[in-house]
């Protein structure tokens, strides 16, 4: 296959600016205003460059060499090798990332603002984790996949220990111990996955799998799929790991969450593609993914139902939530990874609506439990309408985007004779809704103690407003035209069923 | 019978090195005892992937002056563990000082490094 | 020579194994940490052995320098004995 | 578990624990979903085994309805194993695991 350079900026760009910005943000010690002007422009910069960027390849060490005459070594055919170490900026690129900066952008204008103390490390760790992140979407080697892993387990630690507070340390060690396994077990099956193809780059790979004759060799490759798909469950806290990364999220601020569920979403999508790609032909490997997404769903949605604090019920939501974008990944059909596809960028969107109506409930001064709390929808009347209309998104009721991938999902399920799959993602899209208006009705509906009662009205912050506008306008938006989201999703998966060695 | 060569053995000792850190990380409950558990497990992990390179009999892989260049692909040590090995290192002892940066905060919130009061789980 | 050299190396992967189990033992924090940076060195030579001077080189460095340092700052900011109980 | 009660104790304690135990709380309404919830979703997961071979989801439904009655309120059990406990969450994780590679490699 010729494969053309036509990008050659964008890419570097994407990776170098986070960590430029962190730099910089660190260095600007106690400088509330020029940390926010920074950042706020840096995000901005890039969600342009992601929504204008063109699609391509972008190769390492592909440079001219120069010799002792000062002439250069430059032959066109060194455009014409495969390098192994490659990223790849294309249409689910595109959006997953430029969903992300969106977020990015308004997290860090809300946490400059609402943040008293020196917060330039924190925001620094923030867009480190977007920067490992957007590195794991844009990844075609299994090395840069590694790495990227990696930094982006150790940031998730970092960012919840700087959220302070007894549980937010005690989450992160744990879940910086569980690296130590995860991060061993990746490693070993790069080691296996090198030693049996000889080929760092996952497109190579899978060629020299299909080439060669591997009979022989299959247990090498089911422990490797089964070392990878150990940190697939790790970064994307799917079921054995599920407390650990519950804990995580809740223990953060809501609105670092909002990074945090980003991160593993995506991380969810990238490595279940690499796994689908590398392993969808071995027997047994898609229903082991499967198996695991449908009990991710079932213990995250059950354990939400059960819990007695909105954070604690958001988070497991999240949980289950990034069950329903594995159960459509590790289908493997066509309709299926769309579905999956389209639910990660739904619930990455009415997740924030959610996790930012959250963090009004803690700056309102009202505790998130819902034992102790009432009577806050008379103070705050607007953000009991964005907390509803967000719980109509998550449990997918027609005009908001849950719906229509919910309904993709289920018809790829029916379509594979799995009917029992389609009955689970229904059954999980109404425990949504019992889960979380048994806690909005705690918090907002019932009537609040006397004590609590106040006549003035709470006022929501500008930026914060703004963002809750604006994820209520994407939800609506993508709810009545799902095609400018799937536009973006076909080809991807069209060559994920089809042509699995293309990026 | 398994003829016991350097590989053989470094492989056993690999194996022993990540069961002896797996069970101290289960089993042991102080958390600086973790830690160094964890490093032994990583050590274990690098020992591996090295020994996997090994060519009984062979040479460094760096190609000397005046070395005959037909011999070289037989004889050298293959690369693609330790090429591993080296970022796994320095990824180690990133994690390393995060543990450590951990532990010391959670020291002097609860004044103990007994991990069975530290790490309890959020839901008992 | 050779025969002396590979004597050694089999040496040292025994004492990987003791070094490890008796870091593990220690009720001396501080003593953990020294030994888990000796069985470093028996690993750096062993990478040596196992035709890969270069990380040879890096573990020598790594592992008894700065994986105990690290852990030496963690013991003197927290305490030096293990609780009993 | 050797436990003598017939399947009527069982079912006698659990109800006089939702009328008298602790008495009607916030957390109630949530449990008793829940505890809904999981028996379906036990019941529906274990229907899937029919895809192999509609004999053995026979019996996978039968084993799966003793055991629910036999741990009663499911949902303790779930919520006791969902703690965040590192050496309780490594356990888990060294089983999956074993099972992971054990199937993958037996369905080969």
């Amino acid at each position: 296959m010729n494969e053309t350079i036509t990008n050659l900026w964008s890419i570097p760009l994407l990776i170098v600016i986070p960590i430029l910005t962190a730099i910089v943000v660190n260095l600007l010690y106690n400088r509330g205003r020029a940390i926010r002007a920074v950042s706020i422009a840096s995000a901005a910069v890039l969600l342009v460059i992601s929504l204008v960027s063109p699609y391509g390849f972008q190769w390492f060490t592909g440079q001219p060499g120069v010799t002792y005459d000062g002439t250069y070594t430059f032959n066109a055919n060194v455009f014409s090798w495969k390098l192994s170490l490659e990223y790849y900026y294309g249409p689910l690129q595109q959006i997953m990332i430029s969903v992300m900066s969106f977020l990015l952008l308004f997290v860090v204008a809300i946490s400059t603002k609402s943040l008293k103390k020196n917060f330039g490390p924190y925001i620094a760790l923030m867009f480190l984790t977007y920067l490992s992140a957007a590195a794991i979407m844009m990844v075609n080697d299994f090395y840069h996949l590694w790495i990227a892993v990696e930094i982006g387990s150790l940031l998730v630690a970092g960012l919840v220990a700087a959220s302070g507070g007894g549980a937010a340390q005690k989450a992160a060690l744990k879940y910086t111990f569980f690296s130590a396994l995860s991060g061993s077990g990746l490693a070993i099956a790069l080691a296996l996955i090198l030693g049996i193809t000889g080929y760092a780059n996952i497109t190579d790979a899978i060629n020299s799998v299909r080439i060669n004759d591997l009979s022989g060799m299959y247990n090498v490759l089911y422990v490797s799929f089964a070392f990878l798909m150990l940190s697939w469950i790790y970064a994307g806290g799917l079921a054995p790991i599920h407390p650990l990364k519950s804990d995580v999220y809740r223990s953060a601020y809501p609105h670092a969450t909002v990074m945090l569920q980003t991160q593993s979403k995506l991380t969810l999508v990238a490595i279940g593609l690499v796994l689908l790609r590398m392993f969808g032909t071995l027997p047994f490997a898609r229903e082991a993914m499967l198996s695991i997404s449908i009990l991710t769903m079932v213990i995250g949605i059950v354990m939400a139902l059960i819990q007695t604090d909105f954070r604690w019920i958001l988070a497991y939501l999240i949980v289950s939530h990034s069950g329903l974008v594995t159960v459509g990944i590790s289908l493997g059909t066509f309709r299926g990874i769309v579905g999956g596809l389209f639910q990660a960028v739904n619930d990455v969107i009415y997740m924030s609506l959610l996790l930012v109506c959250c963090e009004m409930v803690l700056y309102f001064g009202r505790g998130t439990s819902i034992k102790f709390s009432g009577g806050l929808a008379k103070r705050a009347p607007l953000l009991t309408v964005f907390v509803i209309l967000g719980t109509l998104a998550a449990s997918g009721v027609p005009p908001f985007n849950g719906f229509q991938s919910e309904l993709i999902l289920i018809q790829a399920a029916l379509e594979q004779g799995l009917p029992e799959v389609a009955a689970v993602i229904l059954m999980v899209s109404v425990s949504t809704f019992i889960a979380l208006f048994r806690a909005i009705y705690s918090i907002f509906l019932r009537p609040g103690d006397e004590l609590q009662q106040g006549s003035e009205r709470f006022k929501l912050p500008g930026t914060t407003l703004m963002f809750l506008v604006a994820l209520v306008a994407i939800t609506l938006v993508l709810g009545i035209y799902p095609q400018l989201a799937l536009n973006f999703l076909t080809e991807s998966a069209l060559k994920v069923v089809f042509v699995p060695w293309v990026p | 019978m398994i003829e016991l060569t350097l590989q053989t053995l470094s492989f056993l000792a690999a194996a022993l090195l990540v069961i002896i850190g797996m069970a101290g990380m289960l089993y042991l409950d102080n958390l600086i005892k973790k830690l160094i558990a964890f490093t032994l497990l990583s050590d274990g992990v690098n020992l591996a992937l090295v020994s996997l390179g090994y060519v009984q009999g062979g040479i460094v892989p760096i190609l000397e002056p005046g070395a005959s260049l037909s011999d070289f692909p037989n004889e050298a040590a293959l690369i693609f563990g330790p090429g591993i090995v080296l970022t796994n290192i320095v990824i180690g002892v990133s994690t390393t000082a995060i543990l450590a940066a951990l532990i010391v905060i959670l020291y002097k919130r609860y004044g103990t490094l007994k991990a069975s009061k530290v790490l309890k789980g959020e839901h008992e | 020579m050779i025969d002396a050299f590979m004597t050694v190396a089999y040496l040292m992967v025994i004492g990987v194994t003791i070094g490890a189990v008796a870091a593990l033992l220690q009720k001396d924090l501080l003593r953990a940490a020294y030994i888990s940076g000796a069985e470093s060195i028996a690993l750096a030579f062993l990478f040596h052995a196992l035709l890969a001077p270069d990380l040879g080189l890096t573990q020598a460095i790594v592992g008894t320098v700065l994986m105990p340092g690290i852990i030496i700052l963690a013991i003197l900011k927290t305490r030096r004995h293990e609780e009993s109980d | 578990m050797g436990s003598i009660d017939s399947l009527y104790d069982k079912i006698k304690r659990h109800v006089v624990a939702y009328f008298t135990g602790n008495g009607y709380t916030d957390a109630s309404t949530g449990y008793s979903a829940g505890e809904l919830q999981a028996v379906v979703f036990i019941m529906v997961l274990a229907a899937m085994f029919r895809i192999f071979m509609i004999p053995l989801g026979i019996v996978v439904i039968l084993v799966a309805a003793i055991m629910v009655l036999h741990f009663a309120p499911v949902i303790r059990v779930i919520e006791r194993e969902n703690s965040s406990d590192l050496n309780r969450v490594l356990f888990w994780v060294f089983v999956y695991f074993s099972v992971i590679v054990a199937v993958t490699l037996w369905g080969r």
